[in-house]
């Protein structure tokens, strides 16, 4: 049986990947069938039977099947915003705007330099907290307690991985270290944290920390528990990136060594930046869980996302709509999500490019 | 430092993993200058003593002293022996992050202060010296083997050190390959530079060692000028390793 | 240590509790984020009876059931106005200091009128679904006990998933505070469909916190309440304070209103605070009737004054 | 002074020293700051009320529980039932987490796509929603008067799934599943260990059949020993009133949390176990195939053991992570540790003594489960370092 | 399969790696108990033509008959040709989760339904045979490259194939570990087994091929006995490749 070569043409293509056995053809058909099933059926309740505005809201809920937008319209701006004073929402919704894009900007290779990134993030986090807090340039002052919303769970998320990475590298520095009692220690203090549910962790900061700190070391509850949210991302991520270093050849480091480069040469040089490239799914993973998990700051009174969602429906006329909310909120939460998983798979086809 | 001290002198030098005694009472002394080639069969602790040369490995007894500085405790210590000795890995041990220049330029900008300009132009000069200028700007995971491992020369190169630590610089390459990277290294040996190289390159010996080097099971067995070495071995263990590889 | 009255005034912010979210009738967040209901109009209240108005002198700060006791120890929140029913073991063993209460409700339990129950013993064998957070689970598991019945009781966390799970029939019944058992009646889409109850599973009443050891404190928080059926009983409104204050019809009144001196001295506070109080808010009835009364239609019932059958009454003010 | 400052070893010693030293003056402030505080405020700390009883009762419970029990018992209730919700969830999810990894490297299109969709819908949905959406699906079953009925024995309906049992006291069924366990352990090891290797095979068999014989002997001498006197053996659920009676029943708060908390874990599970297969170079599999091993003996003995060492540090992140998952339950009523603990706020009011419970049962459970896991990756580690490609 | 069939026939086969056309029109017939010795330059590919013998690889055009099985899309006839034939790597490839004597016994036990003592006696004979049986217990990462790739020979001889492929046997070892493994390899060949090795080793193809292949750009070049090869070989670019191997 001689063969001849000649390149598939698209519909040979298919049919070998997807049509190739009974097996796949029956897969292919029936996971085809599901998905149209859910996506009609989805379409259906979202679209098609659907109130829209706020005028319409009588409409809703009486046999129609269809969901309820009339909420959205009418709480839109409680949902994204929070408590933040209405007047002065503007501010909020610039300072998301630009917390976004420097977390978008923060994921272009050009600014990947020592450099470029802190200069970028203080920026970023410049802007965000004089639109949020006022108090400069003639805007009112708007204290920690009101800031909410979207904008609150993209700013705790972004100062959680801004400082809670640089957290986990000392961490997972010190737990690698040659000094036994070091490494013995962090390791512990490493185990112990990350056994504990994060709840109790924001709920111990929040609540508990300011019986045991000294007075001018309590500060605000938002930042203490943004700093206790941090150290517990620390602790996961230490794992992950110590897991990267030990997927590192020794040769590495020994040839730094043998360039008499110094410690933290060898480690801010050659160490991490390997390490981090083997470490990216899990930190894709780790990020996803920080993100999602910004939502238990409603278990101390803050109003992200979530609890304003709460908050959107919690009254007599929208009561029965909180399906409606809850949609829409994890449709923000899948948004942000799903573009940071999607990029993850981007950087890991990247990377294995330029690997070999 | 003066030129007088030898470039390396290790005294009654004793090294252990964990039980395991690899290297036992080694005393050798290389004159500034001097080229070297260690020889000897798997496991009698040729990488691991030159490994020691630059504190790659910690050793238990005796002493190392690179330059007229005491290779002992003292961090100054190392850095300033680092600094002078190059070292090119049996296995390259290129950085697969960076491109080739950035790779020869990263020590020099470190650790000597060098502005990149002037780094640059350094390693431009070694790259044009082993043959691949025009590599500079690819990374290591595009190139072949022969071509890492000019690269890894060039990059110790690069840091103008004083010693040159080789460690058997043609294990892993095709017979054509390894004419070429034998030929920069002559080239080097022609400057005049001080020299140890492990390897069973048998014509390199012959045509650049001042000393060659048997070792096995952890002690220096013999030493001595290439012609000698070669044609009239004394110990029986040397001259069956050399019957063994000069046979086949 | 100087009390809390004083460390408030000197601040001049009042911090007052708010919800994590909502919790219908007392604590709701309104289109604009503001916040409206029950408790919070007595944060408004007490606001504007320490500094003249509530604008720009009380935070809400939104906690959590849990979150409440150790908030007001450290200092996060001055008072705690959360709808919390007073027992022992808070008063005695949690250094807390109740008001008199200012809102008294029964727990009720709602059934779907097709299982043709007509009074909880009828569940025996069912399940009945509660939301966590109060002291509505003890309660209604004594109550059970009482009746001599067999019943699943199952507890959430929220409101809602309560709700939607009564209304999936995952329960046969719902047990809940009466204004928020009305309003998930309400809002269902056939309201005839569901029937509450009868039994009153237990009375709840709810006091304004403060800790223990703080007596001028609790003063201003007892004082306000009175201020509030206080005026109620005399026909003081937030609309007519004024012209009531102009023609004080009696010494007492003049004297409340701070026409002449005395009230407000005594608590260390200034003498016109309850006519601030008034006009910010309104009198008890006013402020039952636009958070609870209207959008819930829930009769007021024992949050009545004594004079209407309720169990409500104005110390004496002289 | 300046050389002995240089040298190594010193400055080790006092790197330590420092580093542990600041740790303990941390904690030392932070205790006697708090003991100061709490003093000033007046707040009494105990555990006494842990002797109270509670006065309301669990609608789950794997001990027996009623509202005259203290809360010291209904928080162990709380820690059992995690622990049973955990071990079943975990497990599932390693299943999931493993088939959707397998999926996603079989190179088969198709069943890729289908991992792909999986892992991007079910890792970027809340595990809340996803919760409520698996109890929306369980309640809405048919209520009990109408529920499906299979053989008449077992039932599914909105209220829960009920299974024919056995009128047994709960020790002798404990005991029970000891003994499977220990028997499934047994036979795991005689048929790996290196000292019954060289067993001939009619020995084996011999010795398997022994022991599961006698583990079935085992059981009914268990069952027969802790029978409830005065029931029939066989418990068969019956409806009665508006549910229910007898027999085994699942609840569907238990049910709604195993589902949603295992397919969300597979999805997490299922993406590491996949950078596992990816870690583990191609060469052993096509070694594998050069020596004409089938395509499961590949996968089976090559490359999942080789993937699983490879990811097993982050695996033991995820399961650490995945038990604290178990807290969503009470969202929906089922009543775990974290449930307990946030009633027993709500009714005591010791707020911060209940949280430090919480974070020591967490601990206990966690730290445990991470060190016997730690233990097990340190057993199965490559040994050795000469590896190459 | 008779005996008269020749172990492998390949006619005009094709190979593409996407739309690089690694082998092109490659036409060879080994006769069964012939001894092949391949070699040729870097990316000639010499490993990918062995790699389809074995259908490592797919190919895509012309046919490979192995032992008078034709190599086609019936799994069952793949799984037959894998059963029969040996494969040694370049990387050895041994799995490093299992000891040595796991390595060993696994296909024979999975495959040929040995029992364990069947298959450990086996493994033990052809351990001792390359001078390895004390480090049957240990693991992979546990020994030296030499050792390794001793271990990967015996592994493949367990199941005692007709035909081996060797894919650069030696390039990781020191000299005397060469000669040793060689050894082993001589062994082998004069014990009648069809043997295709690609190697560099020019004493090994002197000594024991019968045949010598030389290939260059995906095209088998020339081939020959050793010694005509050797002496008087016919194409340019083979004098050029000799050239640089033996003048070294
Ligand atoms: N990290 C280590 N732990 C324990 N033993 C080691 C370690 N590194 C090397 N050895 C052992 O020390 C001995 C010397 O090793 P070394 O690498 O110096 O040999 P070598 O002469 O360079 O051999 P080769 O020619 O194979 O490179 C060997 O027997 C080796 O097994
Ligand atoms: N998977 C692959 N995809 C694309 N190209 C490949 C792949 N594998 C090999 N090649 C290319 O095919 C050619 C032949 O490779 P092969 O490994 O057969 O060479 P070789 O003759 O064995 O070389 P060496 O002596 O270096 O082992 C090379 O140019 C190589 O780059
Ligand atoms: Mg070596
Ligand atoms: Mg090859």
């Amino acid at each position: 049986m001689a063969k001849t070569y000649h390149k598939p043409t698209f519909i040979e293509r298919t049919r070998a990947n997807y049509f190739s056995t009974w097996l796949d053809t029956t897969l292919t058909l029936g996971f085809g069938a599901l998905v149209l099933w859910v996506l009609l059926g989805l379409f259906d309740w979202a679209f098609l039977n659907a109130v829209w505005s706020e005028a319409e809201r009588e409409q809703c809920g009486h046999g129609s099947g269809g969901a309820c937008w009339a909420v959205i319209d009418a709480r839109w701006r409680l949902i994204l915003f929070g408590l933040y004073p209405f007047e002065e929402q503007w501010r909020s919704a610039i300072a998301c705007i630009a917390m976004v894009i420097t977390v978008a900007l923060s994921c272009v290779p050009w600014f990947w330099s020592a450099r470029r990134l802190p200069v970028l993030w203080l920026a970023g986090f410049a802007i965000f907290y004089v639109l949020m807090r006022g108090g400069l340039f003639g805007l009112t002052p708007v204290s920690e307690q009101n800031w909410g919303g979207l904008s609150l769970t993209l700013f705790i998320f972004a100062s959680v991985t801004l400082i809670g990475m640089p957290m986990a590298i000392v961490f997972a520095l010190l737990r690698r270290s040659h000094l036994p009692m070091i490494a013995g220690t962090m390791g512990v203090i490493i185990d112990m944290i990350r056994s504990l549910p994060l709840l109790s962790i924001m709920f111990t900061f929040a609540i508990v920390l300011p019986f045991v700190l000294p007075g001018w070391a309590v500060g605000d509850k938002l930042y203490r528990v943004i700093v206790g949210y941090a150290l517990f991302f620390a602790c996961y991520q230490a794992e992950i990136i110590r897991g990267g270093m030990q997927a590192l050849p020794a040769g590495q480091e020994e040839a730094a060594q043998a360039l008499g480069m110094g410690y933290w040469h060898r480690i801010g040089y050659i160490v991490l930046p390997q390490a981090f490239r083997n470490a990216l799914p899990p930190t894709i993973n780790q990020l996803v869980i920080t993100f999602k998990e910004t939502s238990l700051v409603v278990i101390i009174g803050f109003f992200e996302v979530l609890a304003s969602g709460n908050a959107a429906y919690g009254t007599a006329e929208w009561n029965f709509a909180h399906i409606e909310v809850y949609c829409f909120v994890a449709l923000i939460y899948f948004t942000f999500v799903f573009a940071l998983s999607r990029y993850g798979a981007y950087l890991e086809r990247r990377l294995a490019v330029a690997a070999r | 430092m003066t030129t007088q001290t030898p470039a390396i002198r290790i005294s009654d030098m004793d090294k252990y993993f964990g039980t395991f005694h690899v290297l036992r009472k080694i005393n050798l002394e290389v004159a500034r200058g001097e080229r070297i080639v260690i020889c000897g069969p798997s496991g009698s602790g040729k990488s691991t003593l030159i490994r020691c040369i630059n504190r790659l490995e910690e050793y238990e007894g005796g002493s190392i002293n690179v330059l007229g500085t005491e290779l002992d405790d003292n961090i100054d210590n190392i850095d300033a022996i680092r600094r002078e000795t190059g070292m090119v890995f049996q296995h390259f041990n290129l950085f697969p992050h960076m491109t080739i220049l950035d790779n020869c330029t990263l020590a020099p900008m470190l650790v000597r202060k060098q502005s990149r300009a002037e780094a640059e132009e350094v390693a431009m000069q070694y790259l044009t010296r082993v043959k691949i200028p025009e590599q500079a700007d690819k990374y290591p995971g595009q190139l072949s083997g022969g071509q890492q491992q000019r690269v890894a020369i060039a990059r110790a190169l690069c840091m103008k050190p004083e010693i040159m630590l080789f460690d058997e610089p043609t294990s892993a390459l095709d017979p054509e390959m390894i004419s070429e990277v034998l030929d920069v290294m002559v080239g080097l040996a022609n400057d005049g530079m001080t020299m140890i190289c492990v390897t069973h390159e048998m014509g390199f010996a012959r045509q650049v060692a001042d000393r060659v080097i048997f070792m096995s099971d952890g002690e220096i067995v013999e030493q001595a000028p290439p012609t000698e070495f070669f044609e009239t071995p004394k110990h029986a263990r040397t001259q069956a390793f050399l019957g063994q590889i000069l046979g086949h | 240590a100087e009390g809390r009255l004083d460390t408030v005034l000197e601040r001049g912010k009042l911090l007052c509790t708010g919800h994590n979210g909502s919790f219908l009738g007392f604590a709701e967040v309104d289109d604009e984020g503001n916040w409206k209901g029950l408790d919070i109009d007595l944060c408004r209240g007490l606001a504007a009876s320490l500094f003249g108005s509530s604008e720009g002198t009380m935070d809400i700060v939104p906690i959590s059931w849990a979150q409440r006791w150790p908030a007001l120890q450290s200092g996060d929140v001055d008072v705690i106005i959360k709808l919390a029913g007073w027992s022992q073991s808070r008063d005695a063993e949690l250094n807390l200091a109740y008001t008199q209460p200012y809102f008294v409700a029964g727990f009720h339990v709602m059934a779907h009128a097709d299982l043709g129950v007509e009074k909880v013993a009828d569940l025996d064998g069912g399940s009945i679904c509660v939301s966590a957070g109060t002291t509505t689970e003890r309660f209604l598991a004594a109550y059970i006990e009482n009746l001599g019945i067999e019943a699943e009781i199952i507890v959430f966390e929220s409101g809602d998933e309560v709700r939607t799970a009564y209304f999936n029939r995952r329960c046969d019944g719902l047990t809940l505070l009466a204004p928020p058992l009305a309003a998930a009646r309400a809002t269902s889409e056939n309201p005839e469909e569901h029937v509450i109850l009868p039994d009153v599973i237990a009375l709840e009443p709810s006091g304004i916190i403060v800790p223990e050891g703080d007596p001028k404190w609790l003063d201003v928080m007892n004082w306000m309440l009175t201020s509030l059926w206080f005026a109620e009983l005399h026909g003081i409104t937030s609309e007519n304070v004024d012209e009531f204050r102009d023609n004080p019809p009696s010494d007492q009144i003049g004297k409340f209103l701070g026409v002449t001196p005395g009230y407000g001295d005594r608590l260390g506070l200034s003498n016109d605070w309850a006519y601030n109080l008034i006009k910010e808010v309104g009198n008890y009835a006013e402020i039952y009737d636009r958070n609870i009364g209207e959008p819930y239609a829930l009769p007021r019932a024992l949050n009545n004054l004594y004079t209407n059958g309720g169990l409500f009454y104005p110390l004496m003010v002289d | 002074m300046m050389t002995l400052l240089k040298q190594r070893s010193f400055r080790d010693l006092a790197y330590q020293a420092g580093f542990v030293g600041t740790l303990i003056a941390m904690v030392v402030t932070f205790a006697v700051t708090a003991a100061v505080n709490l003093d000033a405020q007046g707040m009494t700390s105990g555990f006494g009320f842990l002797q109270r009883s509670t006065g309301w009762g669990v609608s789950f419970s794997l001990i027996p529980f009623d509202t005259s029990d203290t809360y010291l018992r209904v928080i162990w209730v709380g820690l059992l039932n995690s622990m049973f919700l955990g071990a079943i969830s975990l497990t599932l999810a390693t299943f999931i987490g493993v088939g959707i990894a397998i999926m996603r490297v079989s190179g088969n299109r198709m069943a890729g796509l289908i991992g792909t969709v999986y892992v991007e819908i079910f890792r970027n949905l809340p595990l809340l929603l996803q919760l409520f959406f698996w109890y929306a699906i369980l309640t809405s079953l048919p209520q009990p008067r109408q529920a499906i009925d299979i053989a008449g024995v077992a039932f599914i309906s909105g209220r829960g799934t009920y299974l024919p049992g056995l009128n047994v006291t709960g020790t002798s069924a404990f005991l029970c599943a000891v003994a499977t366990c220990a028997a499934i352990a047994l036979a795991i090891w005689l048929n790996t260990a290196r000292r019954f290797a060289h067993m001939s095979t009619g020995r084996k068999r011999a010795s398997r059949q022994a022991l599961w014989g006698g583990l079935v002997l085992l059981i009914v001498v268990l069952m027969l020993a802790g029978r409830i006197p005065e029931t029939p053996l066989l418990n068969v659920p019956y409806l009665k009133g508006l549910n229910f009676r007898d027999g085994i029943r699942i609840s569907p708060e238990l049910l709604a949390c195993i589902i949603a908390i295992s397919i969300y874990g597979g999805a997490y599970i299922g993406e590491i176990v996949r950078a596992g297969f990816n870690a583990v170079g191609k060469g052993q599999s096509e070694a594998g195939q050069a020596l004409g091993l089938r395509p499961w003996q590949i996968f089976s003995r090559i490359r999942l053991p080789l993937a699983i060492r490879a990811v097993m540090p982050t695996l033991i992140n995820q399961y650490v992570w995945l038990f604290k998952a178990t807290t969503i339950g009470i969202a929906i009523g089922f009543v775990d540790f974290f449930f307990v603990i946030s009633t027993s706020i709500n009714q005591s009011g010791q707020t911060l003594e209940l949280i430090a419970i919480l974070m020591g049962g967490f601990l206990a459970i966690n730290y445990s489960m991470a060190w016997v896991l730690n233990r097990v990756n340190d057993a199965i580690r490559l040994k050795g370092t000469q590896l190459r490609g």
